[in-house]
């Protein structure tokens, strides 16, 4: 624990606590992104892994008193948008030919 | 007592003062005002039998909204039918905590800066609460089961996401130049100088460009006239709320004006130096009340032009809007951003 | 003149332009009309008058430039008691390695200041004489860009400081020359021929750059500072060995180029390019590179006197050797190259006995009068509408006077008749060879002009008297732009000997005096007067001798108008079996064939269908094979569902994380 | 001291309602739903991020991730149309179970790693602390000195994924 920085107030909660939430986070959204069906949906759990690992950054930029982990969830978050905006368009193309998001479905990668 | 008690009690008394203002003497009043004037641009009376010159009218409205049976279509989605008008509601009302509207006032031996809430991402704050607003109209769209509220919620959540760019490229250069995201700073800026020696440091004047797109996305942003198009009666009955009725309907209007003074406000604070007038310099009780009264008044101009360009426009085709904000109004919101910077770079501004 | 750079420079220029300007408008022609050239649509006129206009004009202003600055340095020498050092300038650095530098610079001192001479007039008139020649031709841009490019070769190879810098023109010269050669690129034969001096140079080449790099081995340097070492003696490692292997080395560079020893066979059939390119690049400069070559590196030679000696015996060799199947050519142009081929050995001879100013004389007189008679020959070709059988030609004197004329003062100036050129620099080269001892070497050369004269009247004869044969009787002089050159050139084989008239006859060798500073000249005995003139006079016998004999086989004699007349056999008649065989031209390229390039190919087919096929392939399919057995078994694993993707690599990742854990 | 216990409040509010609400995303049969619940946890997050002194971070959470990407989501959902996820069984057993017993052990797993993990010493990456409390200026400085290669990099990729999208999404390839 960093102890009071100069400058940053001193953490009133344990930054463990932080982590474990993102790990639990980050759990649920894997559990979703393996169970779910849909397409959409597992792309949301993965957006959730995304932002679970954006609070880890977060937590240790706190606890390190350093802008660095801020930065790179910043970057993330655009990177996020990139891929929302191109993983969606391939959503549409695929429903269009398939008619259906689910990917048990659409199983093209078979020998 | 306690520092701590006391600016808990200082928050809650301008938060009390705030929606008092605005849900009590403002929205009301709003109502009766619209009608009134649009009669006056029709050339017909208007609403004049409710009390004198009918300016209880509004009481009467909200009494019988308040009265209607409340109907949820059959297969919609009861949930999010029910909350919808919520998520729309909500941020229009807390919209307003980190406006300042006005300098400070000196009470009970403290200074009290007039701002609910003066965070340091300001303007984000309330770009953020816009941007949930949408959800409020997609859901409404969506829960209600029906194309045409369907139709009015996607296209209200593509419009407002297009000019939320536009809008947030020009408020961006509003930070450049105050060198802050606070509103308060932005406002403090403004009284701070004067631009080219005989004009107030406002910037409508250095960013007359960035403004005008401001305004007029303002307009989209809040689905006025005349980008109403998510409630066009003419295509979409009457878009994202066809299915809703009683108070729920009245959420949704209230909604709209809330919205409505709320960039009214923003525009106030953001381009026409908020509280400040030149030469004016409030201290004390009387000074504070001064500059709400300015603030104020700049507010009430806005809303004025909101209601006058609703009753003089007709509406915009969808594509004719999407037209505007993608290809217009972003890149005109750009070059606005690049001037300012030169003009900031060279200490112009 | 201060800017030697720019001799070389503006050929270069006219190259590029004509160049663009050809590639640009052929592309515009296959536009417009389908298809890229038109065999015998000429060009339109302003394109050909812009072609000829820069082509001439770059290398002419080139020449005007170059004796703007020779001449003044030659007089500047000739009036030195030890000739004036030599003009370096360096353009710029182009390579340098750790602390030794090769610069891109160019030299002036008398052997250059002779080269240049030379190459720049015959190569403008040339470039004139073309302007006529190729008139016709649909290439014409192409073609006018290529001879620029060689000038700019040429020069470059000429006026370069350093062996580098000469070997960049050495393969530059080699490059047009096989360009040019394979003109016509639409007949086989010019292809081929094209490929086959490309390769013999090869062979040449190859023996130059290991000489290059022996140079800077010896000397530490390879530009030509390495000449005053080699004369100071100044050598690095093992001396004597080093020096002959480099000479050796360099010597088969020189055969290459020069169409020596075995390495002559490509100069013959580079007789399928245009004729001006013959007479330009295969007579009269790029093939005398070797020479100038030898002569510069004279004093490094001069340390190696069994090298010089083999170099001596072997211009002797091909000297007698291409004479003999000169003989017996009925094509007038392979004539002229088998007696380039000898006139080049006379100069190797002249070099291999120590008279490298002979032989530099030799090469300047011999440009003048073999470029002479390669551009009669070509109006004579134009003439006869591209005939080159002389068994169809005959009896054009009176047609083609002038062409005639000239062609017979250059043949005259070749045998070596008193007082022409060739005379004179033919004479030095054997006197010098007499006065060195090599009295067989003597010998041989000697008969060697008798020859030369009998080939060259039997060329005159055959073409010019007698009846005309085949379409020999409507044959028509040729435009100005032709008979003007031949007459200069005439003109310039009649008096170029002037510049080396020995002493004995009254003259100053100027040209030996001239060349002293810039090459070696290591002692030759003397002579006695008496029997320097006796021999002279013996040598000018010979040569009467051959012309006579010539007009006795071939002149009087007139023959039928249908094509192949009695002449044409008449030497076999006259010479059996041992004719027979000079007229298969002794079976060198059967020879070569048989030994050299059928064990190769038979070497190549092996690796080929052996080691490549079986062997190397057999590895790559095998391992193919390999990979599409561990695909077939992979493939079973992937369901193509998503999920199970995702769940695998999970795993994956729960494991590493797990090591991590308890590592 | 108030702070101290208000602060602890939030947190463990905000977390419960990121954590719940994550829950409900992922148990979610309507895709329509599972968005909106994920817009709840980003709530929770963007709270906890402004514990985090990251407030900037907690607005571009709300602005950028809910107000934009999941309303792209909801926008692609109501284009799509898709009601309930497809009512037939899921016919892979196997799949889900080891999916959730590998989920469930990779996030006990990380949960101990990252809790073992030391926390590096302030400014090994780089030497800037947070300056509290009005730090967007500092990340503004921070993101066009030691992070503008990465800016435009981004920039770049943002524009190719406008580009894609459009092309993917076009009805036929002209």
């Amino acid at each position: 624990m960093t102890g009071a920085l100069p400058g940053v107030a001193p953490m009133a909660v344990p930054p463990g606590a932080f982590l474990v939430v993102a790990t639990l986070l980050f759990a649920i959204g894997l559990a979703g992104a393996l169970l779910k069906r849909n397409a959409l949906s597992i792309f949301l759990s993965i957006e959730l892994m995304l932002n679970a690992v954006n609070l880890l950054f977060l937590t240790y930029a706190r606890m390190r008193g350093d802008l660095a982990g801020q930065m790179i969830v910043f970057f993330v978050i655009a990177v996020a948008a990139a891929e929302a905006a191109v993983g969606l368009a391939i959503f549409v193309a695929l429903f269009r030919t398939h008619r259906t998001v689910d990917v048990d479905k659409i199983a093209l990668l078979k020998w | 007592m306690s520092p701590a008690l006391a600016t808990a009690l200082e928050g809650t008394a301008k938060i009390a003062f705030v929606w008092g203002v605005v849900l009590g003497a403002v929205l009301p009043n709003l109502i009766w005002v619209e009608r009134r004037m649009a009669g006056l641009i029709q050339d017909r009376p208007g609403p004049n039998r409710v009390g004198p010159f009918g300016l209880l009218q509004a009481i009467a409205d909200i009494l019988k909204m308040f009265m209607k049976e409340d109907v949820v279509p059959m297969y919609a989605d009861r949930l999010l039918h029910t909350i919808a008008p919520l998520i729309l509601l909500v941020p229009a009302m807390t919209t307003f905590a980190v406006i300042p509207f006005g300098s400070s006032i000196y009470l009970f031996d403290r200074d009290i800066p007039l701002v609910i809430a003066d965070v340091n991402i300001g303007i984000l704050y309330v770009f953020a609460l816009t941007s949930i607003g949408i959800y409020g109209l997609v859901l409404a769209g969506w829960a209600s089961n029906n194309k045409f509220a369907l139709l009015g919620g996607l296209r209200s959540s593509a419009q407002v996401i297009s000019y939320e760019l536009a809008m947030g490229i020009a408020a961006i250069a509003v930070f450049l130049a105050a060198g802050s995201l606070r509103l308060t700073k932005v406002v403090e800026y403004q009284a701070s100088g004067t631009f080219l020696g005989f004009l107030p440091l406002w910037n409508c004047f250095p960013q007359a460009l960035g403004c005008m797109i401001f305004v007029v996305s303002a307009f989209a942003e809040t689905n006025r006239l005349p980008f109403d198009l998510p409630e066009a009666e003419a295509e979409l009955v009457a878009g994202y709320h066809t299915e809703y009725s009683a108070f729920r309907f009245g959420m949704f209007f209230m909604a709209e004006y809330l919205n409505l003074i709320a960039a009214s406000a923003m525009m106030a604070t953001l381009y026409f130096g908020g509280w400040s007038l030149p030469g004016l310099h409030p201290t004390g009780i009387l000074g504070g009340v001064i500059s709400i009264a300015v603030f104020a008044a700049k507010t009430g101009f806005f809303i004025f032009l909101f209601i006058w360009v609703r009753w003089t426009l007709p509406r915009f085709r969808f594509d004719q809007l999407m037209n505007l904000g993608w290809k217009v109004f972003l890149p005109l919101a750009l070059l606005n951003l690049i001037v300012t910077g030169a003009l900031v770079l060279w200490g112009v501004v | 003149m201060k800017q030697l750079w720019l001799i070389p420079a503006l050929p270069l220029a006219g190259f590029l332009l004509n160049g663009l300007v050809a590639l640009v408008a052929s592309s515009m022609r296959a536009e417009k009309e389908s298809g890229a050239d038109h065999p015998g649509v000429p060009l339109p006129y302003a394109q050909r008058l812009f072609h000829g206009v820069v082509g001439v004009g770059s290398v002419g202003l080139a020449a005007v430039l170059s004796f703007a600055a020779l001449v003044p340095y030659a007089l500047g020498s000739m009036h030195a008691p030890e000739g004036l050092a030599p003009i370096v300038q360096k353009v710029y650095t182009w390579m340098a390695a750790g602390d030794y530098t090769v610069d891109v610079a160019f030299r002036l001192d008398t052997l250059s200041a002779l080269m240049l001479s030379f190459v720049t007039l015959v190569g403008t008139l040339i470039h004139v004489y073309s302007v006529g020649y190729m008139q016709k031709e649909e290439g014409y841009g192409r073609y006018f860009s290529y001879l620029n490019l060689f000038m700019f070769a040429m020069l470059t190879l000429v006026l370069a400081d350093s062996l580098p810098l000469l070997f960049v023109g050495w393969e530059g010269v080699g490059l047009c020359s096989y360009l040019l050669i394979g003109y016509y690129y639409d007949k086989d034969f010019a292809v081929a021929a094209g490929k086959k001096a490309f390769i013999a140079n090869r062979v040449g080449d190859f023996g130059m750059v290991l000489g290059i790099f022996g140079v800077f081995a010896l000397f530490g340097t390879a530009d030509f500072s390495f000449v005053e070492l080699a004369k100071r003696q100044v050598l690095a490692g093992n001396a004597p060995l080093g020096v002959y292997a480099v000479c050796l080395l360099l010597f088969l560079g020189a055969c290459g180029k020069s169409a020596q020893g075995p390495l002559y066979v490509w100069l013959p059939d580079a007789m399928a390019g245009p004729t001006p390119v013959s007479a330009l690049i295969h007579a009269a400069t790029m093939v005398t590179a070797g020479v100038y070559l030898i002569a510069r590196c004279s004093a490094l030679f001069v340390l190696a006197p069994d090298a010089l000696t083999l170099v001596a015996w072997i211009g002797a060799g091909t000297a007698i050797f291409a004479a003999t199947i000169g003989l017996a050519q009925n094509d007038i142009k392979k004539v002229l190259a088998y007696s380039t081929v000898s006139q080049l050995g006379y100069m190797f001879l002249a070099c291999g006995v120590g008279a490298f100013g002979a032989g530099m004389f030799h090469v300047f007189t011999h440009s003048f009068f073999k470029a002479c008679l390669f551009l009669g020959s070509g109006s004579v070709i134009h003439a006869m509408h591209h005939e080159q059988d002389m068994r169809k030609m005959g009896g054009l004197a009176g047609r083609i006077p002038q062409t005639f004329r000239t062609m017979l003062v250059a043949t005259l100036a070749i045998a070596g008749i008193f007082p022409l050129a060739g005379f004179f620099s033919k004479d030095m080269i054997l006197g010098s060879a007499a006065a060195s001892g090599h009295w067989v070497l003597y010998l041989v050369g000697l008969f060697t002009a008798g020859l030369t004269a009998f080939y060259m009247f039997r060329l005159v004869s055959m073409t010019f008297f007698g009846a005309p044969r085949g379409h020999a009787e409507h044959a028509h002089e040729s435009p100005a732009t032709m008979t003007v050159p031949l007459w200069i050139l005439a003109a310039f084989s009649v008096v170029a000997g002037a510049v080396g008239i020995p002493a004995i006859l009254g003259g100053t060798d100027a040209v030996g005096r001239f060349l002293e500073p810039s090459v070696a000249h290591p002692p030759i005995g003397e002579m006695a007067h008496g029997l320097e003139i006796g021999l002279m006079l013996l040598s000018l016998g010979v040569a009467v001798t051959g012309l006579a004999w010539a007009w006795r086989w071939y002149g009087r004699a007139a023959g039928p108008v249908e094509a192949v007349s009695p002449q044409a056999h008449a030497f076999y008649e006259k010479t059996g079996a041992l004719g027979r065989l000079v007229a298969n031209r002794w079976n060198v390229d059967e020879g070569i064939e048989a030994l050299v390039l059928s064990p190769f190919r038979k070497i190549g087919t092996f690796l080929w269908r052996g080691f490549d096929a079986l062997f190397i392939d057999g590895i790559a399919n095998a391992s193919a094979f390999l990979v599409e057995l561990l695909g077939d078994l992979l493939r079973f694993f992937t369901t193509g569902h998503v999920r199970n993707y995702a769940l695998a690599f999970t795993l994956g990742f729960a494991a590493l994380v797990a090591y991590v854990w308890m590592s | 001291m108030p702070a101290l216990s208000g602060e602890l409040v939030v947190f463990g509010f905000a977390s419960f309602l990121a954590l719940a609400f994550a829950l409900l995303m992922v148990v979610q049969k309507t895709p329509v739903r599972s968005v909106l619940s994920l817009v709840v946890t980003f709530f929770g997050l963007s709270v906890l991020a402004i514990l985090l002194a990251a407030p900037f971070i907690a607005a571009l959470q709300i602005f950028v991730y809910a107000g934009a990407i999941l309303v792209l989501f909801l926008f692609v959902i109501m284009l799509l149309n898709l009601k309930e996820e497809t009512a037939d069984k899921d016919d892979r057993p196997v799949q889900r179970t080891l999916g959730l017993l590998v989920a469930l052990a990779l996030g006990g797993l990380l949960a101990g790693a990252t809790l073992r993990a030391p926390v590096p010493p302030r400014g090994a990456l780089t030497g800037t602390r947070i300056p509290m409390p009005d730090e967007i200026p500092a990340l503004g400085r921070l993101l066009f000195s030691d992070y503008l290669f990465a800016f435009e990099v981004l920039s770049l990729l943002l524009l190719v994924a406008a580009v894609g999208a459009l092309l993917l999404s076009k009805r036929r390839f002209e």
